[in-house]
């Protein structure tokens, strides 16, 4: 859990919000948002909505009825007391990659394996930066389709102790995963324990396995995070304020829902903003745009008074490579600039999310230890100006031996993981290694210092027979 | 205008998608006199390998792929029939569609724009097509080629339930079927039994025309 | 010129801000700053303040008396007007790294020679991003020592047309630079040519051959950036606020010694702040320290009023990696959230400054386009916010042929020179080149486009006369 | 205390830099009729090589090293003129300088902390120092090996400059000379006729030993 007490980065005058303000009213009352589902459309015309087929057209004052019932901030609880993650105000949480396919080790690209998944679960554990595994850390290919979502579920249980996301599969995944987070917690309605995500079929349309698994989760109380996920130029309009517009648009009517379903259940404001290139249609990551966009949603999430998610380490690199680098923190410099209650993908991303990677991995949580300690806010007091440092060296001298060095020189400065300050023959004699080969030599040197947290050997031992239970149930 | 210069300002106004010019031209074409097959095969068809061409060279962005590929769409309406009657038909039609449980489409439509493009006939099923849903659209447009498209790796089996739907319905020798979006590979093409896979739009449009040609080469039908 | 109309980002409070301003008083007061200079020593000491041996003692007001005569803003002058530069406000300008030994080619590292000292030339000129090449882009070795300051001002005078930096190895290489200036431009006077770098031998003490050429540029009215390097560990106390006020003292007191010796002359407020690891000894760049530091000297400048430089694409990194690309971006992004006036070392520095790197150079335009592209504000108008494209496309199309994007697609996003988003596949077809391959394929491309600038015959012979003659008189 | 257990405190206290407590068990240990050459070399040099030993390790940062050599440097303020008495040495004198033109002083002064705590009495001229300055120097203090540090291409030929002086002060052949500095290479040392280069402090360290016993083995000196 990091607290950024440092002043938000704002970018948007009053008029422009205001301008905003208009754009997201008009589109929800005179275009509407399609549900593909029953059950949603019902909760809306009860509400008095405009229901015309799978389209409704709201009242923008009733969106904001419903949006003010949202909570401003909430507990998800770990089961390690030490690691449950308060989401909202100046608090930030960092969970790892989500969704990728594919893996990349070095110079291999190949399908995800459950046991990629548990590697990854395990760096998750062993680097404190990191607030969660998420939920979906790669594509266990190798795993039985139908009830690979348990296996999953069961190794960011057991594996870390840590928060997790839910799978969103569907609704009966959905009901899996909140039945497999009973067991490990117990109560998990008075403070939720998993988080997960929702994503709108842009433009303007909420698909229905989505929306089962909202329904599952928010009447649980579990939070879930209602992101529009834009890439300009395919799913919104070539222009950042048309896309904010658009973004607010579906993100608080998917609020909404999660209200009507569950008065005063937790929901997330997501966000996740970027552009497609026009010339190939690849979606791009770490781009300006998305930075850009990422700033302004931070301070439009804090005028509804809602926890938000966005940023991540976000680039289209197909390896740990220089581009990688430089786009990472592009997305994650700003995410601090904004201060997004809730990042996904702040570790592991590679090639627009098709592919985790276990250098980016290592890679990406210095980027991240770097921030936390950049947004830490500098003690300016009498005592910091070192007058007597100054007073003892004088003039032309060096600071190695002064005393304000000698009690400071271990913590005074931020220390590397990855980076390196060795000089050429240094350098040299270590092997000419670059970032992605040190990289490597870090992750591999982590999973050894791995441990499993312990667990209840009963609760383990109910988590597997429900497993084993729904696997033969679901056929695989 | 000589017939030279309207295939000439065929080619030229679909280049860059002026679909009012392209369709006057037709019709001025028609009137002149020029056979419908001249106008695609010497005129149409060319332009859009340019547009393809210039796509790939990083010349072309993807909405003026898709201006050119309705300018010849337009043109295309009114030559069909004509072209029916003659027997000579377009490059092929191809019936695409992603997956049931999938509603990933910016790919499905990038593989669309660039094969109408090409001078393919694209019927599109849109997002979340089931089995069924191919099998009656298969049977009602009789496409050369079907192509599934997904982008979960938890929806790529649906390809696999795809191609068991045609066989059931005797439709497999019938079609060819192609495959793609971003987690699909070329080995889990062939594990499924699918014709053909390609990574990208220009690659689709490729493999397509050469999966055709081999498939008329056997048939002993013209290409 | 890049105009930054974005909001700057001020993270001092008013408190924080009388604390420093507390602190650097007592320092030029109480401890002094030394000037190896006795023509320096003779101007304060008529100035009236104390001055004891090398030693000076100041007083506040009078520093912020002379501070208020050195200009707000100036423009300094490049041979083809289109290149003049604005130094100051929202204005911010580029140069190339400078002063490196060694240069890097892939993965070849070696002496630099007066070829690659022409090559980077001819980069600084392809890339309209930059506004200069700087000044000592590389040390050429190959040169002779005595007279090579001289090949340098010719390349920088004839191979670019914008403006260059001063040599400041000695005062009669200061009157060189001065002297072909005047040869190109006829008039230095009014509006100034050329920026020199002047550094404090931190802690505290002004070094005699610096000075000597401070002493010909600013009686010449070219602007001098008086230069704290402070690397904290060694020529600071391990603290940021104390390293700030140290920053001040000497920098406002080497300002004020400019304004003595030509009252209104212009000079920059310069700022080069990091650390040095503890653990090694080795200087560490682009670290978080830096980045606040950054952000702080910013709001610093301003409110004393004056010009300021900092920032660049810094890194500690051997290599064009992975390193080299988040280091280089988490300096440059805190200098336009801070909006340095005069930004050195923004393309091609590595390791620590010792080397220039060509590929590095590459990537950090590729930073410094994306960063343009990011602070330049979003219009948010009705217009843009393209409702009719929301109500063309609807619910679940796309956005790829809606008339809105036909309209704008070539140019509403940023394309990017290097980043690459191409699918695997065809990133395979294409030789799998990471970032740094792609790199040295662009500027060979970009040294091929190079043209060289035109410039009238006489005064090419002019100039050129002078090298042959003063080489002479040096004996080289 | 018993004379071992004075050796591992003077070990322990060196190692952590305590000064007063190393002065304290100095004193101790010649009270206790312990011989200056015993604590020297089993004691105090064994603590400094330990100390050089976790720098490179990643272990020790560079102020420990600093407190380190200044603990010991207090010892030999105490051990020194008895040492002399006996005819043995520290581990050699060197003698160091930024040389003219240069104010670079970081990476000079850290050569100085590994040196002191490697057990050689260092002599620091300071930055912008003359040739004249050197010779004059080396006539005073006799040193075994001079160092010339350089951080600017345009100072490095100020060590040719320092050896010409040398030899023409008749000097060159009774020090050892090394250079270095960021921006010095081996290819440079050699090329100005300097005697060893090292690239960074514990380097140049083990350089200096190794020169000195190479120097010693000629000269018949017992190492």
């Amino acid at each position: 859990m990091f607290l950024n007490q440092m002043p938000r980065y704002e970018i948007l005058s009053a008029d422009a919000m205001a301008t905003l303000d208009r754009g997201w009213r008009r589109i929800v009352s005179e275009i509407g948002v399609e549900f593909m589902s029953p059950r949603a459309l019902e909760l809306f015309r009860k509400a008095g909505m405009k229901v015309e087929e799978n389209n409704v057209l709201f009242d923008p004052e009733f969106l904001l009825e419903q949006v003010a019932k949202a909570p401003r901030e909430f507990d998800v609880q770990a089961r390690n007391p030490a690691n449950t993650v308060h989401i909202g105000g100046d608090h930030m949480a960092f969970g790892a990659v989500y969704g990728s396919p594919f893996v990349r080790e070095g110079d291999v690209r190949r399908d995800a394996t459950l046991d990629d998944f548990h590697r990854f679960c395990k760096l998750s554990q062993v680097f404190g930066e990191m607030d969660s595994a998420g939920g979906v850390v790669c594509e266990p290919g190798d795993a039985p389709l139908d009830s690979r979502h348990l296996d999953m579920v069961y190794a960011l249980q057991t594996l870390t102790d840590k928060i997790y996301m839910g799978n969103v599969v569907s609704g009966p995944n959905a009901a899996d995963t909140i039945a497999m987070t009973r067991i490990l917690l117990g109560d998990i309605e008075t403070v939720p324990a998993t988080i997960s995500l929702i994503n709108c079929n842009s433009p303007l349309r909420w698909d229905d396995r989505m929306l089962d698994a909202q329904f599952e989760y928010s009447a649980a109380n579990q939070p879930v995070v209602l992101t529009p996920f834009l890439l300009m130029g395919a799913m919104s309009p070539v222009s950042v304020p048309a896309t904010l517009v658009q973004q607010i648009a579906e993100a608080l009517t998917g609020i909404a829902l999660s209200q009507l379903i569950r008065p005063g259940c937790p929901v997330i404001f997501g966000s996740f903003l970027s552009n497609i290139d026009m010339q190939s249609g690849s979606p791009c990551f770490g781009t300006p745009e998305s930075a850009v966009g990422l700033l302004c949603t931070g301070q439009i999430a804090r005028r509804f008074g809602l926890p938000w998610r966005s940023g991540g380490a976000l680039t289209s690199s197909q390896t740990a490579d220089a581009q990688a680098g430089y786009e990472a923190l592009m997305t994650m410099l700003p995410t601090f600039l904004a201060g997004a209650n809730w990042v996904m993908h702040t570790a592991g991303w590679l090639e627009g999310g098709l592919v985790s990677g276990f250098e980016k991995f290592v890679m990406d949580v210095e980027i991240l230890r770097m921030l936390q300690h950049e947004f830490t806010p500098l003690e300016i007091t009498e005592e910091s100006l070192a007058f007597d440092a100054h007073a003892e060296v004088g003039h032309g001298g060096h600071f190695l031996g002064a005393a304000h060095t000698m009690e400071r020189f271990r913590t005074c400065f931020y220390r590397p993981l990855l980076s390196s300050s060795d000089n050429y023959e240094r350098w040299m004699r270590r092997g000419a290694k670059d970032a992605a080969a040190r990289a490597t030599e870090i992750y591999r040197a982590k999973l050894q210092e791995y441990e499993p947290p312990p667990l209840d050997d009963a609760i383990r031992e109910e988590l597997r027979d429900y497993v084993t239970r729904r696997r033969r149930e679901l056929g695989d | 205008m000589t017939e030279q210069e309207i295939l000439q300002g065929l080619y030229d106004r679909t280049l860059v998608g002026d679909a009012p010019a392209v369709l006057d031209l037709t019709d001025q074409g028609l009137a002149a006199g020029l056979a419908p097959e001249t106008m695609l095969f010497e005129a149409l068809i060319p332009a859009l390998e340019e547009v393809g061409a210039r796509f790939e060279r990083g010349d072309f962005f993807v909405p003026e792929m898709l201006i050119a590929g309705r300018a010849m769409a337009g043109a295309m309406e009114v030559l069909r029939p004509l072209l029916a009657q003659t027997g000579a038909a377009s490059l092929g039609r191809f019936l695409m569609g992603t997956v049931k449980g999938d509603v990933h489409d910016i790919g499905k439509n990038l593989v669309n724009i660039m094969l109408e493009g090409a001078g393919f006939e694209v019927i599109d099923l849109g997002v979340q097509v089931a089995p069924e849903r191919f099998v009656a659209a298969i049977r009602e447009h009789r496409p050369d080629i079907v192509g599934f498209s997904a982008f979960l790796t938890t929806t790529m089996p649906m390809f696999k339930a795809n191609i068991n739907a045609l066989e059931k319905a005797g439709l497999r020798d019938q079609v060819i079927v192609m495959v793609g979006g971003a987690p699909v590979t070329q080995e889990y093409a062939d594990a499924v039994g699918a014709d053909g896979y390609a990574a990208d739009a220009s690659t689709a449009v490729r493999r397509a025309k050469e999966l055709l040609a081999g498939r008329r080469a056997v048939a002993g039908t013209p290409s």
